[in-house]
């Protein structure tokens, strides 16, 4: 069923009974050609692309849960290209512009809004960090600001500008970042998936992958076996733990990375900032609430769950950029697992278990990754070959010494 | 979360720095293999590859804001409940360390 | 010629050490004690040496008081060792005789600012700046801990002295999280 | 005078009169009221807009769990939004505005969003607004983030100071009501360090707002004696006006406690809040239960509220909410409300029970089976639609219903472990989860139990339970006796009906959004809530959660627990950004760290930079100059032709001392050290396991077993760190000992070719070349005063570094300062520290930038193949050696009045501006005043090939590019002429 003005007209005044499931709850068939594992953003695009881009039939996609119910359901939504380094940069700047025509390209509204994102940097080292990386970014075709003081404090001049430990120097922009609905996301590529033919098939949470002479055959999963000639898994702070059931250790480890929420209030805040001096962003939601975050915790964990220190380190970064947020409240927080890898990039790659991918390692940026990951993913499993922009991320870059560090902390997941 | 410091008692884990998996004790000597690839290789799955349980863990956490002792701390990644706290020294030793 | 001899100044940068009351608490500088860490060498027991020269090695999480010497302890065999500064300026020369080789001793005097907090009601003060139960561990007690992002030594001396020693270059941020704390709460 | 729905009774201070104005209105309440109960004591039910149809609505409860009565509270800086009316503490002079309304309250222009609900359906904007594309961002969005939230921040800094603290207990306590009382009476007695929070400012919960005796006293009465005796124990904290927030790990709560609320502003030094982090053995869940309403058509109007509320509007604060009640209720609670306001002289026009059978209230109209089935009344309720047993319809005249659908054990914070509470039929309701926090255990109508009686008993037990895991013996006390009623409900969720009947008011999510987003497949709690937005307005779903999820069970035809629970997360009621912030904000964001020269360098007028906590002066302008430049470049000059000071103080220090700190040192190090002789100093390279240089700095040998490392500003925690991981867990029987001695010494960097001779007037010692060559380390006296000195250079020049005991830091730089007055001494800061470097090629922080390798430094050949030492053997992986790589350069201008811009990237002459073309970057730049233009080091693709290339520095952010010549990185003595002079 197409959305459009029309149809919601005609529904509102019909009692909405017309509508139907967004997505068709599908019962596993026997095989298929594809078995995409995990329901997140990552695994629904992934799907979604395969069908629509790749023309490939017989795909199911698998959940442990519900779609939609890992990190693109809980995550502070910000979509840009800011990316410093070549094994990055092009990859996200194909996703920030499949993200500008993602709405009209799935038929659902997910709210993409360019409305800016800045860094500010404090120190005159951020400042020439930040021109060798707007340069990066321009070379790769994205686009790239730096603003300095003046700028910035027209944009927001609530920030502290005058009694500040850490002084605002300027501001690293790119005024194509921004947000998204981010459930809207699942729910949108869930449908586009379905309606082409994707069997989504909730509650099944795979348990093992059959093998024959060096290559997978298919899931074994809550819901019995399901055969497949290609599995693809994308499951996010899970992927060690499913990972394993193919007898492979992971670069990367599981945190928990905690995001809040205010009440909702009157707009104050356009676009995303990010705090050069703490561990702090925030964005404003369309509902009113300031959508912000921080570090992870720093230690391994599948909680979901995290504790004081960070939330508070978050909001010592957020009261000393905007002192005026004393009085506002933090409504709401939660916690994802995060897959943060050994160099905090991420891997879509083969396996050396023949028809087995893999996708993950997106530490807390997969969010803004998920079209293009989705896109590339697919590339791989339909041709065999990355996609030009995702070629960078292989497995063996460990082992060839190719990391891609954007950081610069090396082999410490925490500390990307 | 609290670490029960084996000398000092139950201390906040926010005066701890954490490192990652304690396998990180047993670091491969660089000069005992045949070949450069040979030690990469090992270097490489030393400090690359996690097990990256979703359930007991040993992993390091170093003391920083008390006595600057690295502790092995065996940890539910699920529960965070701890079930064992050691000094990694001690830890390096019975795993055949010294100098 | 111009005199270029060197004269000392306090870790709140003055002549003499700062001293002020806010309702039932003192927080004062001070200046009048020499410090050094002192390390036991691998394989080495430095035990009887202390004995004999008064050095209390008080055990982990403890702070004692000898003839001369106090200390307390820092990490598995090493401990801050605090003496009157008056006649033990060159603290490190005075403890290399009584260890020699066995322990290793590096000047820490002037690496810490040291406020002596006295007086009523402590326990409500320092819940405000640090995650040490003082009720609990009561006197003789020493613990690191962290005040206001710093990392300190907190040392009950008796229920109603406590001493904190901070990074001395932060000693401004230290006193003003103290003063601030005990305008809070008293 | 007016408050015409006071009525008798009550615990409310009526001796005095507090004057407060709501909308610019002037009302008077008393102390013990909240702005709602003295709102409705005055007759004002309307208070607050919905967030979506901009409803008209009055308070639905008396506590924090209100979707409602949400205003702003304060004015000017000190506004606040969102602020519930139901648990804001009247105070005299307070001022509240509502909220989410154009032009007023009673008039809103935004409540045209009400007639075109059929267009704003659950999900309705997921399917539209798509046409044409940018017509989602230049139309519609803006639209709709106009009408975003509810109250408004003031965008000015918030003027009150906040604390955080630490508490310790072994039994911690939250919630006041007669469990918790029982069980800190209990604890208490036994001598077991207790706390008890409460978030209210009165303790003793529900016994506040009922009329049931315990034992003699009333319930308000026999709360007060124990907070008086808890009052009296030493061992027993009592927080009022404190809510629990959330549960962390291992028995630490959250708690925010609200010091200054009450007031009209915070006492001088007094905080408005603080913040708790309660660090309990045991801890015990008494918070009550929260009533739940049943939803039928039209179910918002002010005067509308749960029973349990009106019940306790009229016990606890005197006011009867209506002249003429009715009660709507499938449970016996809810005929309590009933005979309570007939007790007070209220008219209760019925009670509608959607029950049948059982014994009939007396004495008032109880009508069984029957249902509500809408409500009328524009800004407030004026009459309810009954539809009896029998089928028959019939309209009522009241201004408030009381409605009770049961009672929901307030179990928030027992699943903040992500644990499924547990339902119970028998109370219609979840209970807390089995695997809830360690430690936590919950009694009272928390735990299901929802008599009186019960929760004395099993709050005092739970008590003595929780003691004895800790192996102490506590006793029951003598518990009074107590109301027993068992629970008699017959579960109802809502009245079928045509109209809208709302399940989360402030959010306006109704029965039809349920039922519209299970035809969407949007099935699932999380799907539900996200597509709906259920529960996620301000008050988090407490009224309206599980009645939405009993309407999916419903529409599935699942129970309630097979549809799902719904869990919570921290914090249980929202809290203030403030007070999660504390005291660090400000210059009080961080600690500062003061340099040992800052008192002189500020009386020299010094421009102080932030280098890490650091503060250290940047430049020392003199008097006629005009700009920065003028004053580094003189600075510089002064330096390369006479002499230069520099407080360097700030880069680590630390001791290394024991029989194999030469053995560690070539661990850590990629470059051999246990060669290094006595009294010498060789610069070190460290990196880290994965090759990438990690720090760098000089390491000094003072001693045989003696040495002292000094590592970058940035690095002096890490590097310390790592060197204490490398001694304990690496290599755990060398013998080595460490400790920090950054902030014992004060060290200046003393540079230039008179640098010598000037120290030479302050050394107590010869410090000829032969005496005390390049590179040569040792202890000396400054005018007597024990000093180490070190010959090392990192501009080039003749230098040393020499270090006293910071206490004469101070002291020294005015001794540099005076004794170098004959060679025109100058003092330099960390610009001209920079412009020094550069010019003499040494890497800093742009280079070590944890990307990049000895190789990339052009140091590859210090990294030792002969010894493992840390990071030896993946330093040599393909990806880092491979050829053509990035190699430092140098990089200065053709036209030597072309400035450069550090972060520019290099391209070939006449290349496209595009990525595959990109050869690298300039990391550093300056102006050398020695060299007569900017200059720079790069890193550059192949770059030691590059060398008398010309290259393009392009910046594109800045639209400019420069001609530039790739040098040698040495643009001063290349030989290392000068620095053994």
């Amino acid at each position: 069923m197409r959305y459009s003005g029309f149809r919601v007209i005609r529904e509102a005044l019909t009692g909405h009974k017309g509508w139907g499931p967004a997505w068709r709850d599908a019962t596993p068939q026997a095989s298929y050609d594809y078995i995409i594992v995990g329901g997140g953003g990552h695994g629904l695009a992934t799907a979604y692309y395969l069908a629509k881009e790749f023309k490939q039939a017989r795909i199911a996609l698998v959940e442990k849960g519900w779609i939609g119910g890992g990190n693109v359901g809980r995550n502070t939504t910000i979509i840009r290209s800011n990316y410093l380094l070549d094994g990055n940069e092009p990859f996200y700047e194909f996703s920030l512009k499949l993200w500008e025509g993602l709405e009209q390209d799935f038929n659902y509204n997910a709210m993409v809004s360019q409305r800016g994102i800045i860094n500010l940097y404090h120190t005159d080292a951020q400042r020439d960090a930040y021109t060798r990386r707007g340069n990066a970014m321009i070379l790769h075709g994205a686009d790239a600001e730096l603003l300095n003081r003046d700028q910035v404090r027209a944009m927001y001049p609530f920030l502290n500008f005058d009694n500040a430990r850490f002084p605002i120097k300027g501001a690293l922009m790119q005024r194509r970042g921004g947000t998204v609905r981010h459930d809207a996301v699942a729910w949108g590529y869930a449908r586009g998936a379905s309606d082409r033919g994707v069997d989504i098939i909730q509650n099944c949470e795979v348990t093992g992958f059959r093998r024959e002479g060096g290559r997978v055959t298919g899931i074994e999963t809550s819901r019995g076996f399901i055969g497949a000639k290609k599995i693809g898994v994308a499951v996010a702070g899970s992927s060690s733990k499913v990972m394993a059931a193919a007898d492979m250790r992971l670069p990367m480890e599981s945190h928990v990375l905690q995001a809040f929420v205010s009440e909702g209030l009157k707009p104050v805040i356009d676009g995303v900032m990010t705090y050069g001096a703490g561990h702090f962003y925030v964005s404003q939601s369309d509902k009113g609430g300031l959508v912000f975050g921080g570090d992870i915790d720093g230690y391994n964990s599948y909680a979901q769950r995290g504790n004081m220190p960070v939330v508070e380190d978050v909001a010592e970064g957020g009261m000393s950029l905007m002192p005026m947020i004393g009085r506002a409240r933090l409504l709401r927080s939660w916690g994802g697992i995060m897959d943060m890898s050994m160099d905090g990039s991420p891997i879509i790659d083969k396996t050396d278990i023949e028809g087995l991918y893999f996708n993950g390692g997106w530490c807390y940026g997969g969010f803004k990754a998920t079209p293009a990951s989705g896109w590339c993913f697919a590339h791989l499993l339909a041709t065999g070959n990355p996609h030009p922009t995702a070629t960078a991320y292989r497995f063996d870059r460990f082992r060839k010494g190719l990391m891609i560090d954007e950081k610069g902390q090396g082999a410490q997941p925490n500390l990307h | 979360m609290i670490i029960n410091h084996p000398l000092l008692g139950p201390r906040d884990a926010q005066e701890f720095t954490y490192l990652g998996d304690a396998t990180l004790i047993d670091r491969p000597d660089g000069l005992s293999f045949p070949s450069a690839d040979a030690a990469m290789d090992a270097m490489h799955d030393y400090l690359y590859q996690r097990s990256n349980p979703a359930g007991e863990h040993r992993e390091l956490w170093f003391h920083e804001q008390g006595d600057r002792s690295w502790l092995v701390v065996t940890r539910n990644t699920v529960t965070h409940e701890i079930l064992k706290v050691e000094l990694a020294r001690d830890v390096a030793r019975m795993r055949g360390r010294s100098k | 010629m111009a005199d270029l001899s060197l004269k000392p100044i306090t870790p709140l940068g003055n002549d003499l050490p700062v001293r002020i009351s806010i309702g039932p608490v003192t927080i004062s500088e001070v200046v009048d004690t020499a410090l050094a860490s002192l390390a036991q060498r691998m394989g080495q027991d430095i035990t009887a040496a202390a004995k004999g020269a008064g050095i209390p090695l008080p055990p982990a999480g403890r702070w004692e008081q000898g003839a001369t010497c106090a200390a307390f302890w820092l990490s598995p065999e090493m401990w801050m060792i605090e003496a009157p500064f008056a006649s033990h300026e060159d603290i490190v020369a005075h403890l290399k005789p009584v260890f020699g080789e066995a322990a290793s001793i590096t000047e820490q005097t002037d690496a810490w600012a040291r406020f002596d907090v006295t007086g009523a009601s402590l326990p409500r003060l320092f819940e405000l700046l640090c995650n040490y139960d003082i009720a609990r561990h009561g006197a003789g007690s020493a613990s690191r801990t962290m005040m206001e992002h710093l990392g300190c030594y907190v040392v009950i001396r008796a229920a109603d002295h406590i001493s904190v020693l901070g990074p001395r270059s932060s000693a401004q941020s230290l006193f003003h999280a103290l003063e601030t704390a005990a305008h809070s709460v008293f | 005078m007016t408050q015409k729905n006071r009525i008798t009774g009550g615990q409310i201070d009526r001796s005095r009169t507090l004057s407060f104005r709501f909308d610019g209105k002037s009302y008077q309440g008393h102390p013990g009221d909240t702005l709602a109960s003295a709102l409705l004591a005055n007759g004002v039910r309307l208070m607050g807009r919905s967030f979506k149809y901009h409803r008209p609505r009055g308070p639905l409860s008396a506590g924090s769990e209100e979707p409602n009565a949400i205003v702003q509270l304060r004015e000017g800086a000190r506004q606040e939004p969102n602020t519930r009316a139901t648990v804001a503490e009247l105070f005299d002079g307070l001022t509240a505005t509502s909220q989410n309304r154009f032009p007023s309250l009673s008039f809103d222009m935004m409540g045209v969003n009400d007639l075109l609900s059929p267009f704003f359906a659950a999900g309705f904007y997921y399917k539209t607004f798509m046409w044409p594309a940018k017509f989602w961002e230049s139309i519609y969005e803006p639209i709709i983030r106009r009408a975003a939230g509810l109250g408004a921040l003031s965008r000015q800094d918030d003027p009150d100071a906040y604390d955080k603290g630490f508490l310790h207990c072994d039994l911690l306590v939250i919630g006041a009501g007669p469990a918790g009382l029982a069980a800190a009476l209990t604890a208490g007695r036994a001598g077991a360090r207790v706390i008890v929070t409460d978030e209210d400012f009165r303790m003793g919960g529900r016994l506040n707002a009922e009329t049931h005796a315990l034992g003699e006293a009333s319930g308000a009465d026999w709360a007060a004696g124990v907070v008086a005796e808890l009052a009296s124990l030493p061992n027993v904290r009592l927080m009022p006006r404190t809510t629990t927030l959330g549960a962390m790990d291992h028995g630490i709560y959250s708690a925010v406690e609200r010091v200054s609320d009450h007031l009209p502003v915070p006492a001088a030094g007094k905080p408005r809040q603080i913040l708790w982090r309660i660090y309990s053995r045991r801890a015990l869940l008494t918070a009550g239960a929260i009533e739940r309403p049943i939803a039928f058509e039209n179910n918002d109007r002010p005067g509308i509220m749960l029973a349990g509320a009106l019940r306790a509007y009229a016990n606890r604060w005197g006011v009867a909410v209506g002249e003429r009640v009715a009660v709507f209720t499938n449970n016996d609670d809810g005929l309590r409300t009933a005979t309570d306001l007939a007790a007070k002289g209220i008219d209760v026009a019925a009670v509608i029970d959607t029950r049948t059978g059982g014994p009939l209230l007396p004495g008032i109209r109880h009508l069984q089976g029957a249902e509500v089935t809408g409500s009328a009344g524009r800004l407030g309720l004026s009459a309810i639609s009954i539809r009896h047993a029998n089928g028959k319809v019939e309209s009522l005249p009241v201004t408030a219903l009381g409605v009770s659908g049961g009672w929901n054990p307030n179990l928030n914070i027992a699943s903040h472990h992500r644990g499924r509470p547990v339902w119970q039929d028998a109370i219609a309701a979840f209970v807390p989860p089995k695997d809830g926090p360690a430690g936590l255990s919950a009694a009272g109508a928390a735990a299901g139990l929802f008599s009186t009686h019960a929760a004395l008993q099993s709050g005092a037990g739970a008590a003595v339970a929780a003691l004895d895991d800790l192996g102490v013996k506590a006793t029951l006390p003598d518990l009074p006796r107590a109301e027993d009623a068992p629970v008699a409900i017959a579960p109802k969720w809502y009245v079928q009906g045509k109209g809208r009947a709302w399940v989360d008011q402030q959010n306006d999510v109704t029965v039809k959004d349920v039922k519209l987003a299970h035809q969407e497949n949007f099935v699932s709690v999380e799907h539900l809530k996200r597509y709906t937005t259920l529960g996620m307005a301000t008050d988090q779903g407490k009224t309206g959660n599980i009645l939405g999820l009993a309407v999916m069970a419903e529409l599935t035809g699942r129970t309630i627990p097979e549809t799902g629970t719904t869990i919570y997360r921290p914090p249980y009621t929202p809290v203030a950004m403030g007070a999660l912030g504390g005291r660090s904000r400000g210059h009080e964001f961080k600690p500062t760290r003061l340099t040992p020269s800052h008192k002189w360098a500020n009386e020299q007028g010094a421009v102080f930079v932030e280098v890490g906590m650091w503060l250290r002066a940047q430049w020392f302008p003199k008097a006629g100059e005009t700009t920065w430049r003028q004053s580094v470049d003189r600075e510089v000059l002064a330096t390369r032709a006479s002499v230069g000071i520099c407080d360097v103080t700030t880069l680590g220090k630390i001791d290394i001392q024991g029989t194999d700190a030469g053995a560690f040192l070539d661990k850590v190090y990629a470059n051999t050290f246990s060669t290094l002789g006595v009294g010498k100093v060789r610069y070190g390279l460290m990196l880290r396991e994965d090759g990438i240089v990690m720090d760098d700095g000089t390491t000094a040998r003072m001693g045989q077993n003696e040495w002292v490392m000094t590592t970058t500003t940035a690095n002096a925690v890490p590097v310390f760190r790592h060197l204490e991981y490398v001694r304990q867990c690496l290599c755990p029987d060398m013998d080595v000992q460490l400790i920090s001695t950054t902030e014992a010494w004060a060290q200046y960097s003393v540079a230039g070719p008179n640098a010598r001779k000037l120290l030479e007037k302050l050394v107590d010692q010869d410090i000829s070349d032969a005496a005390f060559p390049y590179m040569a380390c040792g202890a000396i006296t400054v005018k007597g005063v024990r000093a180490r000195l070190f010959r090392i250079s990192f501009s080039g020049e003749l230098a040393y570094e020499i270090a006293v005991p910071t206490r004469y830091g101070d002291a020294m730089i005015r001794a540099l300062m005076e004794a170098g007055r004959e060679f025109d001494a100058v003092a330099y800061g960390t610009e001209s520290l920079g412009v020094m470097r550069v010019e003499k090629g040494h890497v800093a922080g742009n280079e070590l930038n944890g990307q990049t390798t000895a190789l990339n430094m052009g140091l590859g050949k210090m990294v030792s193949k002969k010894k493992d030492a840390i990071g030896m053997v993946l330093s040599q992986r393909e990806g880092l050696v491979a050829e053509g790589g990035l190699r430092i350069v140098g990089v200065k201008p053709v036209d030597p009045a072309q400035p450069l811009t550090a972060g520019s990237h290099f391209l070939e002459p006449g290349a496209a501006a595009v990525a595959a073309n990109d050869l690298g970057w300039l990391t550093s730049v300056v102006y050398s005043p020695h060299v007569g233009s900017s200059i720079a080091l790069g890193y550059l693709k192949n770059g030691e090939a590059r060398k008398g290339q010309r290259l393009r520095a392009v910046n594109l952010l800045a639209k400019t590019e420069v001609e530039v010549e790739i040098v040698s990185a040495h643009f001063v003595d290349p030989e290392g002429v000068r620095l053994r002079g």
